[in-house]
């Protein structure tokens, strides 16, 4: 069964999702959606085990060889990535019970966790799959439950927000098909390996640059790139608090996963940092997005929309490693990754305690929560220090990573810019923990703390942010292997 | 084509809008069939035409047929169209022309599927054997984003307790009805069956699961338009069609898995049957009835829930 | 109990401390007692250090590998020591002082007070014994952070504030400016390990090491340089023990402590001293000292006047250190030592006067030796050494300074220290003056006696203290030869 | 490079901007579904013209007939067609839902009604 594995993390969480959709009552589908997260990372440690033994591991679909039918590839990049995705999924689905049960209604729940099945389905089919066109059609079955699962949260201004994502995603996402199209007649062949082999024949022509670029604004949507994240604050803020947090430990990461994916496997690094100025284009956008966007944090007034405009500043993190267009710039970006993923997720769970216990996150509500939740803020707190990047955190970590990456390139820009933008996050971090420890507040002095079962997997990933902030054998050694890996040169 | 789609866009009037869509999908079926790709016509004129085109009135019902004139500054999105749209044309410059054989197209993968498809699947109509065997996992995925779209549109607008008969939505005007009535009699025994005959035709002739659901459904929505939702709810029960939709995605990835437990990769037919080639067979014909399935149901549960949200308002 | 231990035992101890004090939340007194315990308990480690130094026995003690090749990890060494047995010495003081003022003042959240204190110290113990830079930039931001809450204390809008700028500047120019040397001191060098004699030799070019330079300096804000010193006189509204300890001792010295190890132990003397550009750095902590000096001259509030002329000390240390002489870089040990315990002592009389006499301002000070005589005669004694009179402990640094100076004839430095001298001298005698030689003006609302016992006995130990130096400075000078046998 | 063969593809990138042009100029959120659909519709276009072969048969295996168009691109655009209405149809559904909160589905109304909320 394990010669299957790499198939059936993608098919287990696919085919659960009908399965969810019939279930009567919403504890069942919960059980099973959480008992399905749970072996997908198993299956994902056992993959990694894999990879790092035998290298690629590829599966043919169907019987048939590589070019001709779809073939699934993974490769230290891969493993990481689902692995990320497993591990945030398996700890924010036991916390979904009781945060959903009390957002949405009863009936609609066994729906709702077939959507998050489908979410993690496409999601995890992205990543495994090694066929261009195969990742616009998981692409669109992650973008499809991502809308209506954004379109249930309890504000009306959710439908607005998710509708203003289903136009900006589709146009994304109908961007890249153009861009594997161009590519798909200059080289007759949608494999990404095969791709990779046929293009640098073609590399020269005026189609293979359009293609690149057209890939690159399409998954930028996708990514919430600097200028094109327009929907990325509002869908973040007003999703119900489960899949807000599913969505910025994982959904934005995907799509950077592809855009890596594409620009270092298919492309080449020469081709793609030489024949267009990608890495300077990246670079400024990356910088803006980081400037910008933490500014703006700083002045929201709603906690949830203030993570999602640092997550669109952190996103600018990665980007601006990606830039670098250097063996260790990609493995500070991966590493960026895997540790933005971890925070936030931690982040948001916090937030969705909150909103548990007071139904909505503005910064009024949280005033004097410090005595008032002492845990749920106590993790705030941790994730908070980690998005500022202090030391013994897994933010640090990856800032200390980008920094050297930076200084090797000698991109002095960069160490500017990441030094102000972590100043800003300082700024929106203590903003709030300010308002939750130092503002007291008379109607709230009774203890409120969140059940148990909202606080430990909150508290799961905290630890996991603080552990891997002194350990960093998994996060750093994978990330550096999957960069040597896609970038052959020496870190 | 261009002007139909030119005028789509000026018209403020909605309900023009959409007819011209339809008008201007069934242009675009016809210019399929002449760059030969007979499935897709098929395809767009049932699925564009048809389906999108019922969806899009049941919305204008509920949200008013004239649009406001545009206050905002109509110069900026011009400006952005035009840059996309030199860089596109600015892009086909090193494509080869249309239609040459020599195009790198045709040398790499395709040949294998027209040369060995015949031997290895046995089937005549190529598109179908790529679609349900060569990339069969493509087929899985866009079945499965046909599940999520119905199942999103029934956590959105779903689970409502129907308040009153849902008046049929063309009942204004009782007697112009009676020959709607008798007409659709007749009709819908035909539809039925052609559909049948579109899903099993579809590895010899144009048609296939996609093709065959739509249609299928469509003979129901005439039924729902003329005899009101109560009536075609009493033949097909909303709890049926919800649990056929995930049945069909159930039987698609049930084929596979099969084929997994006997030995073959996932979604592999060959060991399915007696021979390889009487396993594609089944395989296919398996996998056509799953999307089949999954494609009506999906379709006619969409028309469902629209036609109660709209009675409802 | 082999050397490794007594190094982790340093870190372990005062964190062990916190947890026991969170335990006995319930009972005050007990939990006071675990405090001076702790303070007790970390002073014996340092001490055990220090014995395990002098028999040559420095092991590298390695705690975690973040990342491959740059352990965090402690090792002792002459400067280390030192400062870890001033740190944990005057935090048995303290914390006698601290339990002294939170019972006269009834302040609410002792226990919090207390564990941030203890982490604090865990900080400080870190910054002393770590053995490369990433180690001390972990401990050296736990001391910021632990601190936060201790200035934050009052829990008023004034005292946010403050805390707020305390926060913003010491993060900001750690983040800003410390993190992006390191890296860069990594890139360069290949190593981030503590070697005494410098790891860049040959690596830098002269203006690289210039700007590297100036990075750690300004970099480093717990040094208080001109600049980045506005968090000093804004973290004043913390309660005075933390005042006492943190700004006068473990917060402000652990800056200190940081720029002396980089220049002796990362650029190393001598490639510093090719540097020309170096001069700059002097210039610029000449012109702390006396801008520092000539701002304290026209504070009013007490405290803020002693925030300021620790300011214009610090930098002493900081001159002393980039003088690159041997003799200089001892004073500059010196100094810090000296320093310590007059400026404790200062901030114990400041809190001794606010508890007894609730003043604060210098202008209400007419007469008070009359009133709380040992209190001034301590006062007196740590301002002696600040100006740096003979039996005090200030006359010795101050006396290696001046050698240091001569030693490379750097006349700018000769002048800053006499111009200095005489204003700290122009800034504290009036202070001692009003005291003991004017009568009261206005009879003071309760007849108050001395401050409670527990902080009198505090303020008369460090005020001995620094007399004690002046004879017995042997010791400390033997440590620190150590340190610069290779100059 | 005969230009000749390029203008079906130039043909398919006007009915493209047409598309993009509805969706984003428009303020409508039912047009904005419309331009999706047209603009969707020429990228499938510019796929089939490119598996299109002159003289070739449809992709149907038929005797005394050797060439046939490339079956690949029709099998991709399949799966975008029905991709396409999936992605309408929950549009649709949102259009419904909005329309049932706000009360309008004119993007600029909305957007006055959100600042203010």
């Amino acid at each position: 069964m394990s010669a299957h594995a790499q198939l059936l993390i993608v098919l287990l969480p696919l085919l659960a999702a009908p399965l969810a959709a019939l279930m009567r009552t919403p504890d069942a589908a919960w059980a099973l959606a959480t008992a399905i997260a749970w072996s997908v990372l198993s299956l994902a440690l056992l993959l990694l085990l894999q990879v790092q033994a035998e290298g690629v591991l590829s599966y043919a679909i169907g019987g048939w060889a590589a070019p001709w039918g779809i073939e699934y590839r993974l490769d230290p990049l891969g493993a990481l990535l689902q692995l990320l995705l497993a591990a945030v999924a398996a700890a924010i689905l036991p916390w979904t019970r009781q945060s959903a049960a009390r957002e949405l209604e009863r009936a609609r729940l066994p729906g709702f966790y077939a959507a998050l099945l489908l979410l993690q389905a496409g999601l995890l089919g992205i990543v495994a799959t090694g066929d261009a066109f195969n990742v616009f059609v998981f692409l669109e079955i992650s973008s499809l439950s991502t809308y209506a699962l954004i379109a249930m949260g309890r504000d009306r201004r959710a439908l607005t927000a998710a509708f203003r994502y289903l136009i900006l995603g589709t146009l994304g996402a109908t961007f890249y098909l153009i861009g594997v199209g161009l590519l798909y007649a200059l080289t007759g062949t949608l494999n990404m390996a095969d791709l990779a082999a046929r293009l640098p024949a073609v590399a020269d022509t005026r189609t293979a640059h359009t293609a690149v670029v057209f890939v690159t604004v399409g998954l930028g949507l996708k990514l919430a790139m600097f200028p094109l994240h327009a929907w990325l604050p509002n869908a973040y803020a007003y999703a119900p608090s489960a899949v807000t947090a599913l969505l910025a430990a994982t959904a934005t990461k995907v799509a950077l996963y592809v855009l890596v994916r594409f620009v270092w496997t298919i492309f080449g690094a020469e081709f793609a940092f030489g024949a267009i100025p990608l890495a300077a284009l990246l670079g400024v956008l990356a910088v803006l997005g980081m400037l910008i966007a933490s500014a703006v944090a700083v002045r929201q007034d709603e906690v949830k929309r203030l993570l999602a405009w640092s997550s669109v500043a952190q996103i600018g993190y990665a980007l601006a490693g990606l830039a670098l267009a250097s063996g260790a710039g990609l493995a500070a970006a991966l590493l960026h990754l895997a540790n933005h993923g971890l925070m936030k997720g931690a982040l948001f769970l916090a937030l969705g305690n909150i909103a548990w216990r007071f139904g909505n996150t503005r910064l009024s509500t949280l005033r004097g929560l410090g005595r008032a939740m002492p845990w749920t803020m106590a993790a705030f707190v941790a994730g908070g220090l980690s998005l500022v990047g202090v030391p013994l955190t897994v933010g640090f970590v990856s800032k200390w990573a980008l920094l050297q990456a930076a200084l090797a390139a000698g991109a002095w820009w960069l160490v500017g810019a990441i030094a102000l933008a972590s100043l800003l996050a300082l700024a929106y971090v203590w903003r709030v923990v300010e308002v939750a420890y130092f503002e007291a507040s008379e109607s709230r002095d009774l203890r409120c703390e969140a059940p148990l079962g909202l606080l430990l997997p909150t508290w799961l990933l905290v630890l996991a942010n603080l552990w891997l902030g002194i350990d960093t054998r998994w996060t750093l050694g994978l990330a550096e292997a999957a960069a040597r890996a896609l970038a052959g040169a020496g870190l | 084509m261009l002007v139909t789609a030119l005028f789509v866009v000026r018209t403020r009037d909605l309900l023009a809008a959409t007819m011209l869509l339809g008008a201007y999908s069934l242009l675009s079926a016809g210019m399929f069939m002449v760059l030969d790709a007979v499935d897709v016509a098929f395809t767009e004129a049932a699925v564009g035409a048809g389906v999108s085109t019922i969806l899009m009135l049941y919305a204008l019902v509920a949200s008013g047929r004239f649009e406001r004139t545009p206050t905002r500054p109509q110069w900026l999105p011009l400006l952005v169209v035009l840059a996309t749209g030199a860089a596109l044309v600015w892009g086909t410059f090193d494509l080869p022309p249309v239609g040459a054989p020599g195009n790198p197209v045709h040398q790499h993968v395709a040949p294998r599927y027209l040369q060995q498809s015949g031997a290895e699947i046995g089937i005549p109509n190529v598109v179908t054997s790529v679609l349900a065997s060569y990339r069969g996992y493509d087929t899985l995925g866009e079945t499965a984003v046909v599940f999520t779209a119905g199942l999103g549109v029934w956590l959105l607008i779903g689970g409502l307790q129907r308040r009153g008969a849902a008046a049929p939505v063309l009942a204004s005007a009782p007697h112009a009805n009676l020959i709607l009535r008798v007409v659709s009699k007749f009709l819908i025994p035909v539809i039925l069956l052609f559909g049948l005959y579109v899903q099993f035709h579809g590895e010899l002739g144009p048609g296939g699961g996609f093709q065959a659901g739509v249609i299928l459904a469509s003979a129901l929505i005439v039924h729902l338009q003329v005899f009101g939702a109560d009536q075609t709810r009493q033949i097909v029960p909303e709890s049926l069609l919800r649990v056929l939709a995930p049945l069909g995605v159930l039987l698609y990835g049930g084929t596979g898995v099969a084929g997994l437990l006997l030995g073959g990769n996932y979604l592999d037919y060959h060991p399915l049957g007696r021979t390889p080639v009487g396993g594609q067979h089944l395989g296919i014909l398996l996998v056509e009835l799953g999307v089949a399935l999954t494609v009506s149901s999906t379709m006619l549960l969409l028309c469902y829930l629209f036609a109660a949200r709209v009675a409802r308002r | 109990m082999t050397a490794a231990t007594h190094l982790a035992l340093t870190l372990v101890v005062p964190l062990l401390g916190g947890l026991t004090m969170v335990a006995l939340h319930r009972w005050p007194r007990l939990r006071d007692g675990v405090v001076v315990l702790t303070a007790a308990a970390l002073f014996a480690c340092a001490l055990a250090v220090l014995a395990d130094f002098n028999t040559g026995d420095a092991p590298l003690l390695r705690l975690a590998e973040p990342f491959p090749g740059i352990p965090l990890a402690l090792r002792a060494e002459p400067l280390g020591v030192l400062f870890a047995l001033l740190a944990s010495g005057l935090w048995l003081v303290t914390s006698v002082y601290a339990i002294g003022y939170l019972r006269a003042r009834r302040e609410s959240h002792q226990t919090r007070f207390h564990i941030c204190f203890a982490i604090a110290l865990a900080g400080a113990m870190g910054v002393a014994l770590a053995a490369n830079l990433l180690t001390l930039f972990v401990c050296y931001e736990a001391l910021t952070l632990s601190t936060y809450p201790l200035v934050a204390h009052a829990g008023n809008q004034n005292a946010l504030r403050g805390a707020r700028t305390y926060l913003s500047i010491l993060l900001a120019t750690s983040i800003g400016l410390l993190l992006p040397a390191i890296a860069w001191t990594h890139v360069l060098a290949g190593t981030v390990e503590f070697t005494l004699g410098g790891v860049l030799a040959g690596k830098a070019g002269p203006l690289e090491a210039t700007l590297l330079l100036a990075l750690f300096v300004l970099g480093t804000g717990k040094a208080a340089v001109m600049p980045v010193h506005r968090w000093l006189p804004a973290a004043m509204v913390a309660p005075t023990p933390v005042s006492a300890l943190l700004h006068a001792v473990a917060v402000v010295k652990a800056g200190v402590f940081t720029i002396t190890k980089v220049v002796l132990y990362i650029f190393g003397t001598d490639f510093l001293a090719g540097i020309p550009a170096e001069r700059l750095l002097v210039y610029l902590a000449g012109f702390t000292i006396i801008a520092a000096s000539v701002v304290a001259l026209r504070q009013d509030n007490l405290k803020r006047m002693l925030a300021y002329s620790t300011i214009g000390q610090l930098s002493y240390v900081v001159l002393a250190a980039l003088l690159l002489t041997p003799l200089a870089e001892i004073g500059a040990a010196l100094h810090m030592v000296a320093h310590a315990f007059g400026k404790i002592t200062l901030f114990f009389v400041a809190g001794a006067v606010y508890v007894a006499a609730s003043k604060t301002q210098v202008s209400e000070l007419d007469g008070i030796g009359r009133r709380m005589p040992w209190t001034m005669a301590a006062f007196s004694i740590g301002a002696l050494s600040m100006v740096g009179v003979p039996p005090t402990a200030g006359f010795v640094s101050k006396w290696y300074l001046i050698a240091g100076a001569f030693q490379n004839d750097f006349h700018f430095v000769l002048a800053v220290l006499v111009v200095s001298t005489a204003l700290n001298a122009a800034y504290f005698l009036p202070i001692i003056h009003r005291a003991f030689f004017r009568p009261e003006r206005v009879a003071p609302r309760i007849d108050h006696g001395e401050a409670p016992w527990p902080m009198v006995a505090a303020l008369l130990v460090t005020a001995a203290l620094t007399l004690l130096l002046f004879f017995f400075n042997a010791p400390v000078v033997e440590l620190e030869k150590a340190l610069v046998r290779m100059p | 490079m005969s230009s000749l063969g390029l203008y079906n593809y130039w043909i398919v990138i006007a009915l493209m901007m047409v598309g993009l042009y509805a969706v984003i100029a428009r303020g409508h959120l039912v047009k904005k579904l419309i331009g999706l659909t047209l603009f969707q519709t020429a990228v499938f276009f510019l796929y089939i013209s490119m598996g299109f072969v002159h003289g070739g048969a449809a992709p149907i295996l038929s005797e005394g007939v050797a060439v046939y168009s490339n079956p690949l691109p029709h099998v991709l655009i399949l799966t975008a067609i029905v991709v396409g209405v999936a992605t309408t149809a929950l549009g649709l559904a949102l259009v419904v839902r909005i329309r049932e909160a706000y009360g309008s589905v004119d993007e600029d109304e909305l957007e006055r009604m959100d600042s203010d909320a």
